[in-house]
């Protein structure tokens, strides 16, 4: 498993720097000038020019994208033109909100997903099933953006049910920051008010980056249920006396998930690009909003981080869910370690 | 007899994988010759088939080579002449693998005759025709079928319409009928007997099935574990087997009748499994299952000794060339 | 003899595109307490459809029993509720199936399955309930009584670490260790090579033998099912064409389909193999009528084509009976 | 195992929401602002009209400008050119001045800050030319200029001085000698200013905090019976209008300071209640023609744009929002005049006259107009003119890309599209500002000039304008600059229109005014009236 | 006798197309998609005659009749500045169906013969070169790409299809390369081999058929999928360019609306659902036309 691990990391190494390679070569052919943008209207010339200096806008494209490595190597990703504050310092603002929101719609898919997969796998046909699927068709087909308008039309606008805008209300004291995540900081400083505000802005945006994965899930997990009803161990264990319920929840479910645990690497990749509408439907500041920023703004090296930071974690998640996969699977497992 | 159109000396065939060396052929050595039906016997695992596919050009020997008609022929498919490829061909184990479908069997068969320029196009259809009416498949039903829609059977006559189609002298038979009902082998079976006649060929008949051999072919090269255990011509090989592997082997296929029953040798019966080729055991690689097993077994590996004119056995019991008494 | 099971003019459909595959038409078939059965069929000729209907574990929809009866002891299992289905599974009927591979859950060791099986059929006889290592030490017991070597160790793997004739020990136990009173077993060996092969039935024919229990042994392949029977009925699209003693049946086949068959069979002894049987087995979405085997026959008589046969007494033996007008006296 | 583990996590949550509804929200009294995005706080380094935002409330400018255009005392209690001719300024500072931490403001800080903002060459520094200061005595400053210009002191309405001793305390190594970074790096999340707000959290382009300053130098005013200080301000940004409009009728947001609302959205405004509209002052909507590249490189072409536009459209439908007819300068500057020729109305004959005049052929030729994305007022020109060019056969593609886009594509003359449009208040208030930065040689290029148009007799006209002492004669030059300019056709302007911001009805200012000063918002001596508040928002 | 064949052979594929078409047809769903999409795609064509104010799609303005609500005269209402949403709506379809097919006609066909070369030519320099590039391109989801491109070149539709284009074709190579590397060990891919045939042959003829019916799936599904990202992109701001009515920028422009216009955000958006739901749906028949059924 560690050399399977490490065989990855090496993968994933290069392929982070040919994405860097990539944006940064993209970033200089393409016509634009980030010193302008960043310096903004008012800017003469010569501040433009000197600009440019500083962050080596006028070097040819190897000597700059030579500079960032050599920064890079030592824990720097540059300075953001739009925010002229480091990125890291970016990164490090901004990274928590999101993956709170990721987190909270990730479970909130994981649970609701599951459940209707497995009963729809197992009813299959049935009126549930009929109704589970047309509504999973319509949350693939609905954009994030498109779910978060809708959401908000009838929550917050018809029902008044919950709030639109941010993390918590505008004029509130955020928790003191420990972990980022302000539900769980709330909860650690022991403001237990904060972290019902919390809660409450976050469930909009949670479940509208959360629809399109339920729909996802819950499709996967039935049609693997249903189709592992029919595999000839099922057949056995049936034969052999095995009580039904053992048979779904034990010997049906774990084979299941592994299809569902496989995809949500990718899941996690959509829950990630859909973050970027819907942190911009709500006002959530996070990392996807401030990714969405800094694209707008040209702000070359925060994107080059933003790409890369999105690589790296996409890396991680499906190491973990290798590792999980492999955990439920032994096939994989042995196959794996050679053995 | 006539003259040996293939030589297979001392050929080795080794896979480097994650779980380590496959020695899926290790130093076999064989001859085949013009006009005659060879059968290559072995379970899983033997390297019967990796042998078909080195042969065929699938595979570049690890060691050793084979001589078809006395040119080397131990390469690679992509490395091969033409003519070779036109000359030595292969029916495939599984029917159901070895056709396109998403081919028609008129396409499938018109391949080789296009690569092969064997015959011009306003001749081919016709050529197509009269190949499937040789393997006695009625053109007009057959011909823009798909060959997901035909059975098994029918896949493989067309398999070998296909192999027949430049008019090769030399054809591998990979386990041609294993997949199929015995019904069904019969007649293909019947059809590639009478193919040889009529078209002059030699065969390599690999198969796991001793039966059909005794039935079918005029000399047989037993093998296990990429190694051979016996070779001799089949009657004699039927009534008087040497190896105690072979004598297993004999004593294990389920009969239909008390004559056959009769025919197996009572001695050795089947025990054990199979070794993996990854991990072949030292010395003589059937030790572990063999009832006569002698002490040397564990430490060497025998070699091959002729103990009766075309009869030769690879065992410590035959080392010194004769019958243990 | 007392039939333990009793399989009468069970007809059997499945749905597709094209309309109802009518798979068995009409099988009838006995198996007496203690019996050796076999099944012989070629491919497709409804073999493991019964099977899956005797287990009530056919896929429906697409299939559909449209008729017939399968009695156990007497009590009709198609009419059976499922809480009386379950306590047969539990120690009275069980089955092996073709590919062990498919039929070992992927994901969970041998030894946890094994567990299962144990724990389930165990608790049904209203004994009091086995303790872990009870449980273990009977797994263990059972994978030892089919041969297994190294038990212990195979308890913790998993089944695509076994060879196939390691799969299949360890089935048979899973399939044994309920002490089955009728075992059914679908072409157990006809993955493995011939010498596994051997000492999986030899293994199986032993246990059974133990065990008393009746056996229905399933396999496309004659000399299979001679060695270990004491009773065969022969199959072709869908219908029983013959049954006998096995004894009688080898020597004396009197179905056409029977003798072209046995004739197909390479022979050890090199008589020459014949040229098999013509045409190919029927559409099952038309099947021909009368006797289904009649397009494929070299004895075709007019009524062949009109009427289904029934079951003639044949031979020399009552017991030996064809469904041919061949045999009609 | 896994169903247990479920159940668990179902009860924390069930345990955490139960105990979270025991406790409330406190709630203060803190004035939500929506603005731009305030990135750079720091007045040596902060430029454009954002990074602006916020600096009246933590710094104190040397010089107050009014909405009316004139300037008020604030740091500086007087200033006088020394020799009458315009380069060399006297001015004497206010004492007791207080910074943050309790020091006084006085001649040294000034000069320091202006060193800085010389020397760190970033900021407003280009637009208040290059200042050699001096301290004659603690509360008395000299400022030299190496050019003489009568709007100097406009100008240091954008000149915030900073705590010379704080800002001493935090530099950090960097490019400027002794002075290291000169405190940058520290000041943009700290302040060091004399305003009435401090700041107390910032991260850029997202949030700034800031809490009430009980030693500012001006006072604070008592507060009638329900009405409660601003003790906090919270800029925010945010650009959703639905979502801004949401903020507003729940009483979240209290001043909506960005003006990007559109038509239909004020329209909403001026029915809803609770909220109200503020006209700040007039902007203009200015469309830049591109004069170096075709086909709006011809003189001719560029009056066919201007005749076949329909000016009474759009206008007509901001009319209810105070918009009128729009000139080179904003309306309420000395020396305004509407530009010839007059009335401004669509003229498709005289158009077809000019195009026939000019060297392309219409149907042969593309025209390119851009706006910033998402704002609709933009979009509604560009539409509007898309129909009439249509009408000459002139084929009008209209784009929206980002505003960081939208504005570095103006930096180069090859890259700007025929036609982008701007708005512009004036930053300081004078015709200069509009003059000087649009039309002047010297400043071609970019948003403020993106016509790309340089001639050196208006060039020597502003700065005739800008040592001309007199006021009236400098008002004289201003309108004939502005004639100059028009004949030219460097421009059209669809329309003028006040700045509108947004606000509270309970959030009340000393004078009834609006708190928009210069490119921010002054909350000095803002209150909130609790009991409206609680009528309006419960 | 030919003219027998002929007929024969015709008679099969008719009957395999009836085949096909009862197992697509056995998921009303997927029958409701297909009859969707193609109303979609036809009143796409159509649109200049299906439109009640086809100019409402190009320069126009009309303050006075804007921000009407939806009536029997505008069906989806106005919008900002009087243009009839159900006329822009039915002009967007266009731009989004342009979108899909340009997209998919320039990712498909380069991502398969990528993937069909290093999948064949595994363990050789080229499927190295061809696959670290592809997994530069996976390695972030292609929204996020996309997004950073259309940022970098300037934002128009033109710029948006490069964009999606060039992160799109790295699925294609994967999907064909794993489907290739499965394929080449296939008997009737050795037997080509074997009997000598071009490597040309081998891979469009014997390799790429079978590949057909995944990459068709996948197809139709990704044809909904390219118009969500470029949705999602104009939602942005990078898009289709006004006048042009493109159905994220008009979900983005009537978002500013909401609650009160509401129709202004929610019929496009609703537009947007109804076209990938039915390229969805069509795709699972199509999933469930290609599956191999067991008997």
């Amino acid at each position: 498993m560690a050399k399977y691990i490490i065989s990855r990391l090496l993968q994933s190494l290069f392929v982070l720097f040919g994405l860097s390679l990539l944006i940064f070569f993209i970033a200089r052919v393409m016509p634009g000038d980030p010193a302008r943008v960043a310096l903004g209207s008012l800017a003469t010339h010569e501040q433009v020019q000197n600009f440019r200096e500083e962050m080596h806008l006028d070097k040819p494209f190897p000597v700059q994208y030579y500079f960032w490595l050599r920064s890079l190597l030592r824990g720097d990703l540059g300075k953001s033109l739009y925010t002229r504050r480091p990125v890291t310092t970016d990164l490090k603002a901004y990274i928590p909100a999101t993956l709170e929101l990721i987190l909270i719609s990730f479970i909130m898919s994981l649970v609701i997903g599951q459940v209707t997969g497995v009963l729809a796998g197992y009813f299959r046909n049935s009126w549930f099933d009929g109704l589970s699927r047309l509504i999973s068709y319509i949350g693939v087909a609905t954009p994030a953006f498109a779910v978060a308008i809708f959401f908000l039309l009838f929550f917050t606008y018809t029902l008044n049910l919950a709030p639109a805008v941010g993390r918590l209300s505008l004029a509130a004291v955020p928790p003191p920051r420990i972990t980022g995540f302000f539900i769980l900081d709330s909860v650690i400083a022991g403001k237990f008010g904060t972290a019902l505000e919390g809660l409450k802005h976050i469930f909009l945006p949670a479940a509208s980056l959360a629809v399109a994965n339920i729909a996802q899930e819950g499709r996967i997990t039935r049609t693997s249920i249903a189709e592992n009803l029919q595999k000839d161990y099922v057949i056995a264990h049936t034969v052999y006396g095995i009580p039904r319920w053992s048979i779904l929840f034990k010997y049906l479910l774990r084979p299941s998930l592994i299809p569902t645990v496989s995809v949500m690497g990718l899941a996690f990749a959509y829950q990630l690009s859909n973050a970027f509408l819907v942190e911009l439907v709500f006002m959530w500041p996070g990392f996807s909003r401030y990714a969405v920023t800094v694209m707008l703004n040209k702000d070359l090296n925060a994107i080059v981080a933003v790409v890369l930071v999105i690589g790296v974690a996409f890396f991680l998640v499906n190491v973990i869910v290798d590792i999980v996969v492999s955990f439920l699977d032994p096939r994989i497992r042995l196959q794996r370690t050679g053995g | 007899m006539s003259e040996e159109i293939l030589t297979v000396e001392n050929l080795k065939k080794y896979f480097v994988t994650k779980q380590g060396t496959v020695r899926a052929v290790d130093k076999v050595s064989f001859s085949v010759k013009q006009g005659e039906t060879c059968g290559l016997v072995g379970e899983s695992g033997s390297g019967k088939t990796t042998i078909a596919h080195t042969l065929v050009g699938i595979y570049e020997p690890t060691e050793g080579r084979a001589l078809f008609k006395g040119q080397n022929i131990s390469k690679v498919f992509n490395q091969r002449p033409k003519a070779l490829k036109k000359e030595i061909r292969i029916v495939f184990q599984d029917p159901g693998s070895s056709l396109n479908p998403r081919r028609s069997i008129k396409q499938i068969l018109e391949l080789p005759l296009k690569v092969h320029r064997i015959c011009n196009d306003s001749d081919r259809v016709e050529r197509v025709m009269e190949l499937l009416r040789m393997v006695e498949l009625p053109p007009e039903d057959y011909m823009y079928k798909s060959p997901q829609v035909i059975g098994g059977g029918e896949k493989q006559m067309v398999a070998i319409a296909r192999a027949l189609a430049p008019n090769p002298s030399f054809l591998v038979l990979d386990e041609p009928t294993s997949a199929l009902d015995v019904s069904v082998q019969a007649k293909i079976i019947n059809l590639l007997m009478q193919l040889q006649q009529n078209l002059n060929l030699t065969y390599l008949f690999i198969t796991h099935d001793l039966s059909l051999m005794r039935n079918i072919t005029n000399r047989v090269v037993i093998m296990y574990l990429g190694k051979i255990s016996e070779v001799a011509p089949t009657v004699e090989f039927f009534q008087n087997p040497f190896h105690p592997y072979t004598k297993m082997l004999l004593s294990s296929i389920p009969t239909v009748s008390d004559e056959e029953e009769n025919f197996k040798p009572k001695e050795v019966i089947s025990r054990g499994e199979i070794a993996s080729p990854v991990n072949v055991p030292s010395g003589c690689s059937f030790h572990l299952r063999c009832p006569q097993k002698m002490e040397i077994c564990s430490r060497a590996d025998p070699t091959v000794v002729e103990v009766e004119a075309d009869h030769l056995v690879r065992c410590h019991l035959f080392s010194d060339g004769r019958k243990p008494t | 003899m007392t039939p333990l099971l009793e399989i009468k003019n069970l007809q059997v459909r499945f749905k597709i595109y094209e309309g109802e595959l009518k798979v068995l038409n009409g099988v009838d078939m006995v198996i007496g307490e203690g019996e050796k059965v076999g099944l012989v069929g070629e491919t497709g000729c409804g073999k493991t459809t019964t099977v899956k209907s005797v287990l009530r574990v056919l896929p429906t929809p697409p299939a559909r029993i449209s008729g017939g009866e399968i009695l156990y002891r007497g009590k009709d299992i198609l009419k059976m509720k499922p809480a009386q289905i379950r306590s047969l599974r539990k120690g009275e009927m069980s089955a092996i199936f073709q590919d062990p591979l498919a039929a070992l859950n992927p994901v969970f060791t041998v030894g946890h399955q094994l567990y299962d099986v144990i724990k389930y059929s165990s608790a049904s006889r209203g004994r009091k309930r086995l303790s872990k290592k009870e449980i273990r030490a009977r797994s263990i017991a059972v994978l030892k009584e089919t041969g297994m070597p190294d038990s212990e160790r195979i308890l913790s793997n998993y089944p695509i670490q076994l060879s196939g004739g390691m799969r299949q020990r360890v089935c048979i136990s899973e399939a044994l260790s309920a002490s089955a009173r009728l075992l059914m077993a679908d072409e157990p060996t006809t993955n493995l090579d011939v010498t596994i092969q051997a000492q999986i039935l030899r293994q199986l024919s032993e246990l059974v033998a133990k065990k008393k229990s009746s056996i229905l042994l399933i396999s496309h392949s004659l000399g299979v099912v001679r060695n270990l029977t004491e009773r065969v009925y022969i199959m072709y699209a869908g219908n029983m064409v013959e049954v006998a003693r096995t004894k009688d049946l080898f020597a004396d086949p009197l179905h056409p389909y029977t003798k072209a068959l046995l004739k197909s069979v390479p022979k050890l002894t090199g008589e020459g193999i014949s040229r098999g049987i013509r045409g190919r087995i029927p559409n099952y979405l038309n099947p021909p009528a009368g006797c289904r085997f009649h397009p494929r026959c070299d004895h075709m008589m007019p009524i062949c084509e009109k009427e289904r046969p029934a079951f003639f007494t044949g031979g020399d033996s009552d017991n030996h009976k064809v469904a041919c007008f061949l045999c009609r006296r | 195992m896994v169903k247990k583990r479920r159940y668990l996590g179902l009860i924390l949550v069930v345990l955490i929401i139960g105990l979270c509804s025991l406790v409330g929200v406190a709630v203060e009294n803190v004035a939500v602002i929506n603005g731009m995005p305030v990135i750079l706080p720091d007045p040596g380094v902060a430029m454009d009209w954002y990074d602006t935002q916020v600096a009246y409330n933590l710094y104190s400018p040397l010089i107050y400008p009014t909405p009316e255009g004139t300037l008020r005392p604030h740091i500086a209690l007087d200033w006088q050119p020394v020799d009458g001719k315009l380069d060399y300024w006297r001015f004497t500072l206010r004492s007791g001045v207080k910074f943050h931490d309790g020091g006084e403001l006085t001649a040294e800080d000034v000069v320091f800050s202006m060193d800085r903002l010389m020397a760190m060459g970033k900021g407003y520094s280009g637009t208040l030319g290059k200042v050699t200061a001096s301290a004659v005595s603690k509360y008395v400053v000299d400022l030299t200029l190496e050019k003489p210009n009568a709007v100097f002191p406009e100008t240091l309405t954008l000149f915030w001085p900073l705590n010379k001793d704080l800002v001493l305390e935090h530099i950090q190594p960097g490019d400027y000698g002794e002075f290291g970074d000169y405190g940058e790096a520290w000041l943009a999340e700290h302040d060091a200013g004399s305003g009435p707000y401090t700041m107390v959290s910032h991260s850029p382009g997202d949030r700034l905090e800031a809490v009430r300053f009980e030693d500012y130098f001006l006072g604070w005013e008592s507060w009638g019976p329900d009405e409660v200080p601003v003790e906090r301000l919270i800029f925010i940004m945010e650009y959703q209008t639905a979502t801004l409009m949401l903020l507003l009728r729940s009483g979240q947001l209290d001043l909506e300071a960005n003006g990007g609302f559109s038509r239909g959205t004020f329209k909403e405004i001026v029915k809803a209640e609770g909220i109200h509209l503020n006209k700040v002052w007039p902007e203009d909507w200015t469309v830049w023609i591109n004069t170096t590249v075709p086909p709006t490189d011809d003189v001719h072409f560029r009056k066919a744009i201007q005749y076949a536009y329909d000016y009474q459209s759009v206008q007509a439908e901001y009319a209810p929002f105070g918009a009128r007819e729009a000139g080179i300068i904003a309306s309420s500057l000395p020396g305004y005049i509407a530009i010839p020729p007059q009335p401004r109305r669509q003229n498709l004959e005289k158009a077809r006259e000019e195009l026939a005049l000019s060297k392309y052929d219409p149907e042969e030729v593309t025209v390119v107009y851009h706006y910033c994305a998402g704002l609709e007022a933009e979009e509604e020109v560009g539409l509007q003119l898309q129909a009439d060019l249509a009408k000459l056969g002139i084929k009008l593609e209209i784009a929206g890309p980002p505003w960081p886009q939208y504005s570095a594509e103006c930096g180069a003359p090859d890259t700007t599209p025929n036609l982008t449009i701007f708005l512009f208040p004036a930053t300081y208030p004078s015709p200069d500002f509009y003059l000087y930065y649009m039309y002047h040689p010297d400043n071609v290029g970019g948003i403020y000039a993106a016509h790309w148009y340089a001639d050196e007799e208006i060039g020597e006209l502003i700065d005739r304008s800008r040592s001309t002492v007199d006021f009236e004669a400098r008002v004289d030059i201003y309108r004939s600059l502005q004639e100059k300019i028009a004949s030219q056709v460097l421009a059209f302007y669809p329309y003028e229109i006040p700045m509108l911001f947004t606000s509270q009805d309970y959030l009340i200012g000393p004078k009834e005014t609006f708190p928009t000063v210069g490119p921010s918002v002054n909350m000095h001596n803002w209150r909130i009236n609790l009991k409206l508040k609680q009528e309006l928002r419960g | 006798m030919k003219k027998e064949l002929l007929v024969a052979a015709l008679s099969r594929s008719r009957a395999s197309f009836s085949k096909g078409w009862y197992k697509f047809s056995r998921n009303p769903l997927s029958v409701l998609g297909l009859i969707i999409l193609f109303s979609v795609i036809l009143t796409a064509i159509f649109a200049p005659y299906i439109s009640p104010y086809p100019e409402h799609a190009g320069a126009f303005t009309n303050f006075r009749e804007s921000g009407l609500p939806p009536s029997l005269t505008h069906f989806f209402g106005t919008d900002s500045v009087g243009r009839d949403i159900f006329s822009r709506v039915i002009f967007g379809y266009r731009f989004s169906l342009v979108l899909a097919v340009v997209v998919l006609s320039l990712a498909m066909p380069s991502g398969i013969i990528l993937g069909l070369i290093a999948g064949y030519y595994r363990r050789r320099w080229i499927e190295i070169v061809i696959m670290r590039i592809t997994d530069i391109f996976l390695a972030v989801p292609p929204l996020v790409l996309a997004l950073a491109i259309t940022v970098m070149l300037s934002p128009n539709l033109f710029n948006q299809m490069m964009a999606i284009s060039l992160m799109w074709w790295p699925w294609y190579c994967r999907l064909v390369y794993s489907l290739t590397t499965s394929l080449r060990h296939e008997y009737f891919v050795r037997e080509a081999e074997l009997t000598g045939a071009s490597k040309a042959h081998i891979l469009l003829r014997e390799i790429l058929p079978n590949c057909v019916a995944p990459v068709l799936t996948k197809m139709t599904l990704d044809a909904g999928f390219v118009i969500t990202v470029g949705a999602s992109l104009s939602f942005i701001g990078l898009g289709v360019q006004p006048p042009r009515p493109g159905l994220g920028t008009m979900v983005a422009d009537g978002a500013k609306r909401l609650p009160a216009e509401w129709w202004m955000a929610v019929f496009p958006a609703l537009a947007i659902v109804i076209v990938i739901l039915s390229f969805n749906l069509v795709g699972d028949g199509l999933r469930d036309m290609f599956a191999v059924e067991e008997v």
